[in-house]
């Protein structure tokens, strides 16, 4: 007991090691995991985040714009185990964990922190320039969607538009820079020989971009109205229409 | 108004009314209950009677049976003789009685044979009414022994269980030990003095002890030790009150142990007046001290409530012959103020546990519990008699035990003998570890959890209740108006006990004490100074007021005071709180309570355990040890 | 008259001692019964005195001083007669409890009676 | 007709100065001031002085949920109970060597009134059904009972020194005599029996070594288990009133004479109400000294003792230690 | 005045009982860690209490497990009334990273109000001790709601 005595009668003329906390503003160590702060412009909506989430902390809602989607990223700091993970993963650096510690909140909508992503869609598709790809296949690993085939053997490399999500995973991880946004080139209709002229694609085309003449069998396509909306390649019966790229 | 012939009066009428409830009582209950009651109470008219002469006027009521006189100053017949001393215990007797007998009405109405109980009532009550009130020492032998009959039988009274038979032998042949000594040593007195007179005695023996004389103290003064229960001799007793009906064992512990400490007043104060002497002195004190200590950590071992209650008596009687033993003014009046505290709240104790016994079935602690909210008035009796007994001020226990600390403590100061200190230490830790005994059957039997099968017992009825609280106001009165209870009631039975002339000269004729040549000690006022509780009540209750108008007056500013009545929501809000489990039946039973006490005291319990063993032989054997004990001490002191 | 106080006090001692050891309950009830004896023959003896006749007057009555001297004192009689009822009432009460007990417990030994202990 | 100035005189007392008022606030402090301390000697800040006083407002501002196994009446009475015995005990110590009421054979009586709040915590304890407060009641019944041997053989001694052949268990007598020849524990023989008392003072209260009684860890604070609300405020009102009661008591028998010597002589209505008021400060700042002396350093340097580990410390060496000053004493020291 | 100074000292003295539904013990040793010298939340009168009776702000820790759920209720419902919940930690809110086990109950607010939720996979004490002050003023603003 005496030991303590001793310990207890020197403390009790020194000075009382308390931080004053809330009069004195405390830091967090540099590399403290505290709040995310999220930077919309930088994320690329690749989803690793989402997907390397072990909590599920993260959701997206998705809200379509005129030329993309409007992505707003939640982060719910009630159920995130600040493992720092998505930091990790996020390779546009969109996501970090600040050494905010202040996460207090009397009502739960204050502990969530929102971020817009405005994914403008690319107009055109991914393709390759075949010149510079040596088929090191690491494009088709790194795309989330598993859109892109390589074939090493047989030198081929094919998209499937439909998976692609436009990300941009393939073009940066491409060491020869092969893969890119291939210009959007106009989309022009263009009707196969076994068309029937029954004008069935001319009345679905909303902007009358199409004319057909039944008696004098010819069938005529305006570009400039043309907005793409693939309505007439669906409506025809003999699946003739098809787009293709104009000049 | 003749009243000198009333104590005889009493006597005869309690006697007869034993015989008239055995021809007339065994037939019809009313009968039995009315002839009960009227004796009783005339018995108890006939005392109340006299006090006002005897205590207030100091007169000395003599009365000759057969108008025997004494002739040329010899007693012949026997003399009946009250002093304020008997009256005091005179009255004791017949309070105790007649709250015994009403409560006895709808206590004992289960039993079988209640013709044959009241007779035995009867019996036990006048003897000890007339032990209290002789005068002549062979007829006060006659009377200890008709009440030991009564006392045996009543023991053995429900005899389905046999540990009541067994306790009825023992309690028969260890007192009848005992009355052979006290026979033996009256046979010896008669042997020296030729007569059977106290006051005679008392004049003829003052001074000139010769041998004969000291073995007959000394054996009497087993006889009498025997009879109130000190400790070589207290195993039986315990026995004793834990198989007699309630009802009995109140009376007990109220009469029947108060009688033997009577006896040993009369023999060492006014037959041989040996108190003078240092060494009978210690004697008593050290006998008290050791029954103190030996009754209360019994108790705290104890399983069984009666037992329990049982083990109070005999500790409290420790108190008494402590306080009788320091032959000090303060200290005989604080001896018999606790003596009559002790018949006050020991008889409430055991009516509160008959009532238990009645409502609940069983008086085994560990089968017991929350009973206080089905037997709510029981339960607020039996506080105020653990109260009192553990000596909480407002209570009378307080008063008496804090006379008593103060006479041993002035003891020890003036005679500078540490003895003395030690047993007012003693004293103290003993009243402490009453109140633990009674904080262990408190919430043993009355708070915790209320078992399953105890679910509807019911509060006892009135008759039964109307003595406790008959009780328990007297408790609170004597605690509080002790003042005036010293001046009318103690203050002369001290003097009595003290100077002897008085007693003498009313049975022989004036003059007789001082040709004996016994000086009339001018017996000192007890300096009653010290504070007396109306005004600290007073206090008190200012202070009551205060805090309760402050609890009151927040009322409406704090949280209400909620309480659910109902008992189907038990498990929300208003559970026990169980660390969340489901509030499950888990009562703190008596045993399992003061582990750090009993685990430090293992060695001195496991002596106990073999000194109580239960076995007739061992009892005689040490009631015979100790008369041998006490012969050869007083052989050594007195000559 | 000393043979009359030793026989007594023989007597007393070796009741106390059956009560003591004698583990039978009914031994132990005789022994009360000898101690008691003991005393009744203490008490008788003491009121003995040399020569002297039955303490009844005769015809005489008149002469009353001349045949006081010789009477043997009455009073320890008295007191011996109450003792032997009482003697008698206690072996009648503890005989009693032996019969009740030994049906109980089925025993007499008093050993095996040991319920009410500690 | 009752003297309308005493009668005022002794309402006075009872409820401000010494008594209830007075004590309350003079208690609370303390066991700030007791808290503050302890906080410093574990070098941190610690709270308010105050803070006790906030404790027992808020719990007064509570809601009491009285649990169904509990008896109602003895649940609410007994912490009443309780604080009226402290505040009745306050009126009997001598406050700078004045003492509001005081009688012959005050020690035995404060004896006795010390055991009614510990009586009232079990009996409350034990009402409020649960079967943590079974064992908490036991417990605290054992502390009590190893604290009464050593404290009354203190008592004993200290009477006996003072009173020489006669008895004087009176604290106006104690008083006199330390006036006379100094404060009590000045004395060679009362040493052993000064640090007895001092060792008593924290298992009276029960303070940490000696809390087992309430050890919030093993049986959730005992007793006081079920309590919440005015009840709870009250019981811990009464911890709190009971520090200031055992310090003044060892005030009033070790360290009689110091403040008694002070007087200014201003008075008003006949009462010298700054002497009271310059006396009544300087017991409270002694009786911080003493709280802190014997209740917080020993809370600060020690761990909570087993119960009989507890009963052993106090029946061995504090008893051994009165024991040494009676017979000191009754030898003639 | 009486109720002022009631509803003042509520603030002030805030007692804390901790309930730890089967948490990993991260948050449960950081809400002890505020009462030492470093932290010392009493410096705000904050004091662990034993039972549920004495509590004013109950601190809820660990993803409410099944086990431990109707525990947690009849614990919740034993405490007196101005009180506060406080979920500690992300666990009690949403489960964490034990979300969508067969044995985990998780969000709080199912069984009551949780009036602060202090976030971070073990918050830091500061955190804790900003929650409790916070808790403590929810818990002034009851008492004065009792009042009216």
């Amino acid at each position: 007991m005496i030991p303590f005595l001793k310990v207890a009668l020197t403390n009790l003329f020194s000075k009382p090691s308390t931080v004053k906390y809330p009069y004195v503003p405390v830091e967090a160590k540099p590399r403290y995991r505290g709040r995310i702060a999220y930077d919309g412009d930088k994320c690329v909506n690749c989803g690793m985040c989402v997907k390397v989430c072990s909590p599920g902390a993260i959701n997206r809602i998705y809200k379509d714009t005129e030329d993309g989607q409007d992505i707003t990223y939640e982060f719910d700091h009630t159920s995130c185990t600040f493992c720092g993970m998505c930091q990790d993963f996020c390779d546009e650096g969109a996501i970090t964990l600040t050494t905010d510690y202040h996460m207090v909140a009397t009502d739960p909508e204050d502990l969530i922190v929102r971020g817009v992503c405005h994914k403008v869609n690319p107009k055109g598709n991914i393709s390759c320039n075949t010149d510079l790809c040596v088929y090191c296949t690491l494009c088709a690993k790194k795309c989330p969607s598993g859109a892109i085939t390589v074939d090493r053997a047989a030198k081929t490399w094919t998209v499937n538009i439909g998976k692609c999500t436009k990300c941009g995973a393939c073009i940066k991880t491409c060491p020869k820079k092969a893969v890119y946004f291939a210009e959007p080139k106009p989309q022009v209709v263009v009707c196969g020989d076994d068309c029937v002229y029954c004008t069935l694609c001319a009345k679905k085309c909303p902007e009358e971009a199409i004319t057909v003449d039944r008696a004098a069998k010819t069938w005529s396509f305006d570009a400039s109205k043309c907005v793409q909306c693939g309505k007439c390649v669906a409506a025809c019966p003999k699946k003739t229409l098809s787009f293709a790229d104009g000049e | 108004m003749n009243y000198s012939h009333f104590p005889a009066i009493a006597v005869m009428g309690l006697f007869l009314g034993a015989f008239l409830v055995e021809i007339f009582g065994s037939k019809s209950k009313i009968v039995r209950n009315i002839i009960v009651f009227v004796f009783t109470t005339c018995a108890a008219a006939l005392m109340l009677y006299l006090v006002k002469p005897v205590m207030l006027d100091g007169e000395i009521i003599s009365y000759w049976m057969g108008n025997w006189e004494p002739v040329d100053g010899y007693a012949i017949g026997i003399g009946y003789e009250i002093d304020q001393l008997s009256m005091f215990f005179a009255i004791l007797v017949v309070l105790t009685i007649w709250l015994s007998a009403v409560y006895s009405f709808r206590y004992m109405e289960r039993d079988r044979h209640l013709g044959h109980y009241y007779t035995l009532f009867l019996m036990l009550s006048g003897a000890v009414l007339g032990l209290v009130c002789t005068g002549d020492v062979f007829n006060l032998f006659v009377m200890v022994e008709i009440m030991t009959f009564a006392a045996v039988a009543l023991t053995a009274f429900r005899n389905k269980k046999g540990s009541n038979l067994e306790a009825a032998f023992k309690y028969l042949i260890v007192g009848s030990v005992g009355s052979g000594f006290t026979l033996t040593g009256i046979t010896l007195l008669y042997m020296q003095c030729h007569t059977l007179n106290m006051a005679q005695l008392s004049s003829m023996l003052s001074g000139n002890l010769t041998p004969v004389t000291v073995l007959a103290l000394a054996l009497m003064f087993t006889g009498f030790g025997v009879k109130s229960f000190i400790v070589p001799f207290h195993a039986p007793a315990a026995d004793a009150y834990m198989s007699a009906p309630t009802s009995v064992s109140m009376v007990f512990s109220g009469m029947v142990n108060k009688a033997g400490v009577y006896g040993m007043i009369r023999l060492v104060y006014i037959i041989f007046r040996a108190m003078d002497i240092e060494a009978i002195q210690i004697l008593l004190v050290l006998l008290g001290v050791i029954t103190m200590f030996i009754g209360v950590t019994m108790a705290l071992a104890q399983h069984d409530l009666k037992r329990l209650l049982a083990f109070h008596s005999i500790s409290q009687i420790g108190y008494v012959i402590t306080a009788i033993g320091l032959c000090t003014a303060l200290g005989v009046t604080g001896g018999l103020f606790h003596a009559l505290n002790h018949t006050l709240f020991k008889g409430l104790l055991f009516l509160c546990a008959g009532a238990v016994l009645y409502a609940a079935g069983t008086t085994d602690l560990d089968r017991l519990g929350g009973l206080s909210k089905k037997m709510p008035k029981t339960c607020i009796c039996f506080l105020i008699g653990a109260f009192s007994i553990s000596g909480l001020p407002p209570f009378n226990g307080f008063a008496s035990k804090w006379m008593i600390y103060q006479a041993t403590y002035e003891k020890a100061v003036t005679t500078g003998n540490l003895f003395y200190a030690f047993a007012t230490v003693t004293a103290v830790v003993v009243s402490v570890m009453t109140l633990a005994s009674f904080i262990k059957v408190t919430q043993a039997v009355f708070f915790g959890q209320c078992p399953a099968q105890l679910q509807q017992t019911r509060e006892v009825p009135f008759s039964m209740r109307l003595p406790m609280w008959i009780m328990a106001l007297l408790c609170v009165a004597s605690g509080v108006l002790y003042g005036d209870l010293y001046r009318f009631i103690l203050a002369p039975a001290s003097n009595a006990a003290l100077n002897v002339t008085g007693y003498i000269d009313a049975m022989l004729g004036s003059g007789t004490a001082a040709s004996a040549g016994i000086a009339d000690i001018e017996v000192a006022k007890v300096s009653f100074s010290y504070w007396n509780p109306t005004a600290w009540l007073i206090l008190f209750a200012i202070i009551l007021i205060a805090v309760c108008w402050v609890v009151v007056f927040g009322e409406k500013t704090r949280g209400a005071v909620l309480q659910s009545e109902s008992s189907q929501d038990v498990d929300g809000k208003y559970a026990t709180f169980f660390s969340g489990e489901k509030s499950m039946h888990s009562h703190v039973g008596g045993s399992d309570l003061f582990w750090g006490f009993k685990k430090n005291f293992s060695g001195y319990f496991r002596v106990m355990q073999g000194i109580h063993s239960g076995n007739v032989n061992d009892y005689a054997l040490m009631a015979v040890a100790a008369a041998a004990i006490f012969i050869v001490f007083m052989f050594v002191v007195l000559l | 008259m000393i043979l009359n106080y030793i026989t007594s006090v023989i007597l007393i001692v070796l009741g106390l001692y059956t009560v003591c050891t004698k583990r039978n309950l009914i031994k132990i009830v005789l022994g009360l019964g000898i101690t008691d004896y003991g005393i009744n023959l203490l008490i008788v003896s003491i009121g003995y005195n040399n020569g002297g006749t039955a303490p009844i007057y005769s015809s005489d009555l008149f002469n009353l001083n001349a045949s006081a001297a010789a009477f043997v004192d009455p009073v320890p009689q008295a007191l011996t007669l109450t003792s032997i009822v009482i003697g008698a009432c206690v072996d009648a009460m503890a005989l009693a409890l032996v019969i009740m007990l030994n049906r109980r417990y089925k025993t007499t030994d008093a050993n095996e009676i040991r319920r009410l202990k500690g | 007709m009752i003297n309308v100035l005493a009668t005022i005189k002794i309402i006075v007392k009872t409820l401000i100065f010494p008594g209830a008022f007075f004590a309350m606030a003079a208690g609370l402090l303390l066991a700030g001031i007791d808290r503050k301390v302890l906080a410093r000697m574990q070098k941190r800040i610690g709270p308010p002085v105050m803070q006790p006083t906030y404790d027992f407002f808020k719990l007064m501002g509570k809601e009491t949920i009285v649990p169904h196994a509990a008896n109602r009446r003895v649940y609410m009475a007994a912490p009443v109970v309780g604080f009226v015995s402290l505040a009745v005990m306050m009126l009997f110590i001598p406050i700078g060597g004045w003492c509001a009421f005081t009688g012959d054979a005050d020690l035995i009586v404060i004896l006795y009134l010390l055991t009614i709040p510990a009586v009232a915590l079990i009996v409350g304890g034990s009402a409020s059904g649960s079967p943590f407060a079974g064992i908490g009641i036991s417990r605290e019944m054992v502390t009590m009972m190893s604290y009464e041997l050593p404290l009354i053989i203190v008592f004993l001694a200290v009477a006996k020194k003072v009173g020489g052949d006669q008895l004087f268990f009176g604290f106006r007598a104690i008083t006199n005599w330390q006036i006379a020849n100094g404060p009590m524990i000045a004395q060679l023989a009362m040493i052993p029996a000064a640090l007895a008392m001092l060792l008593i003072i924290p298992a009276e209260v029960g303070t940490q070594p000696f809390d087992v009684a309430e050890a919030e860890t093993e049986i959730c604070e005992g007793p006081l288990i079920e309590y919440s609300g005015a009840p709870l405020g009250l019981f811990k009102l009464n911890t709190a009133v009971k520090m200031l009661v055992m310090t003044s008591l060892f005030t009033a028998l070790f360290l009689g004479g110091i403040t008694s010597g002070i007087h200014t002589g201003i008075t008003l209505w006949g009462i010298a109400i700054v002497d009271h008021i310059l006396r009544a400060l300087i017991h409270v700042a002694i009786s911080a000294v003493i709280t802190v002396v014997s209740m917080t350093t020993i809370h600060a340097a020690t761990a909570r003792l087993k119960i009989e580990h507890l009963f052993k410390f106090y029946w061995t060496a504090v008893t051994g230690l009165a024991l040494i000053s009676l017979i000191l004493v009754w030898i003639g020291f | 005045m009486f109720k002022k100074i009631i509803a003042a000292s509520t603030a002030k003295s805030p007692w804390i009982y901790h309930i730890n539904t089967g948490s990993c013990n991260g948050c449960d040793i950081e809400l002890v860690a505020v009462l030492t010298p470093r932290y010392d939340a009493e410096r705000f009168g904050f004091k662990l209490a034993g039972t549920p009776r004495h509590a004013d702000i109950v601190v809820v820790s660990g993803p409410i497990t099944s086990q431990s759920k109707d525990r947690l209720i009849r614990t919740l419902e034993q405490v007196p009334e101005p009180k506060v919940v406080v979920s500690i930690g992300s666990c009690p809110k949403s489960g964490n990273v034990f979300k969508g086990s067969y044995s985990v109950e998780a969000p709080l607010d199912k069984y009551c109000k949780v009036d602060v939720s202090i976030a971070g996979c073990t918050p830091k004490p500061e955190a804790i001790i900003e929650g409790l002050y916070k808790a403590a003023q929810i818990l002034k603003e009851k008492r004065e709601a009792m009042n009216k």
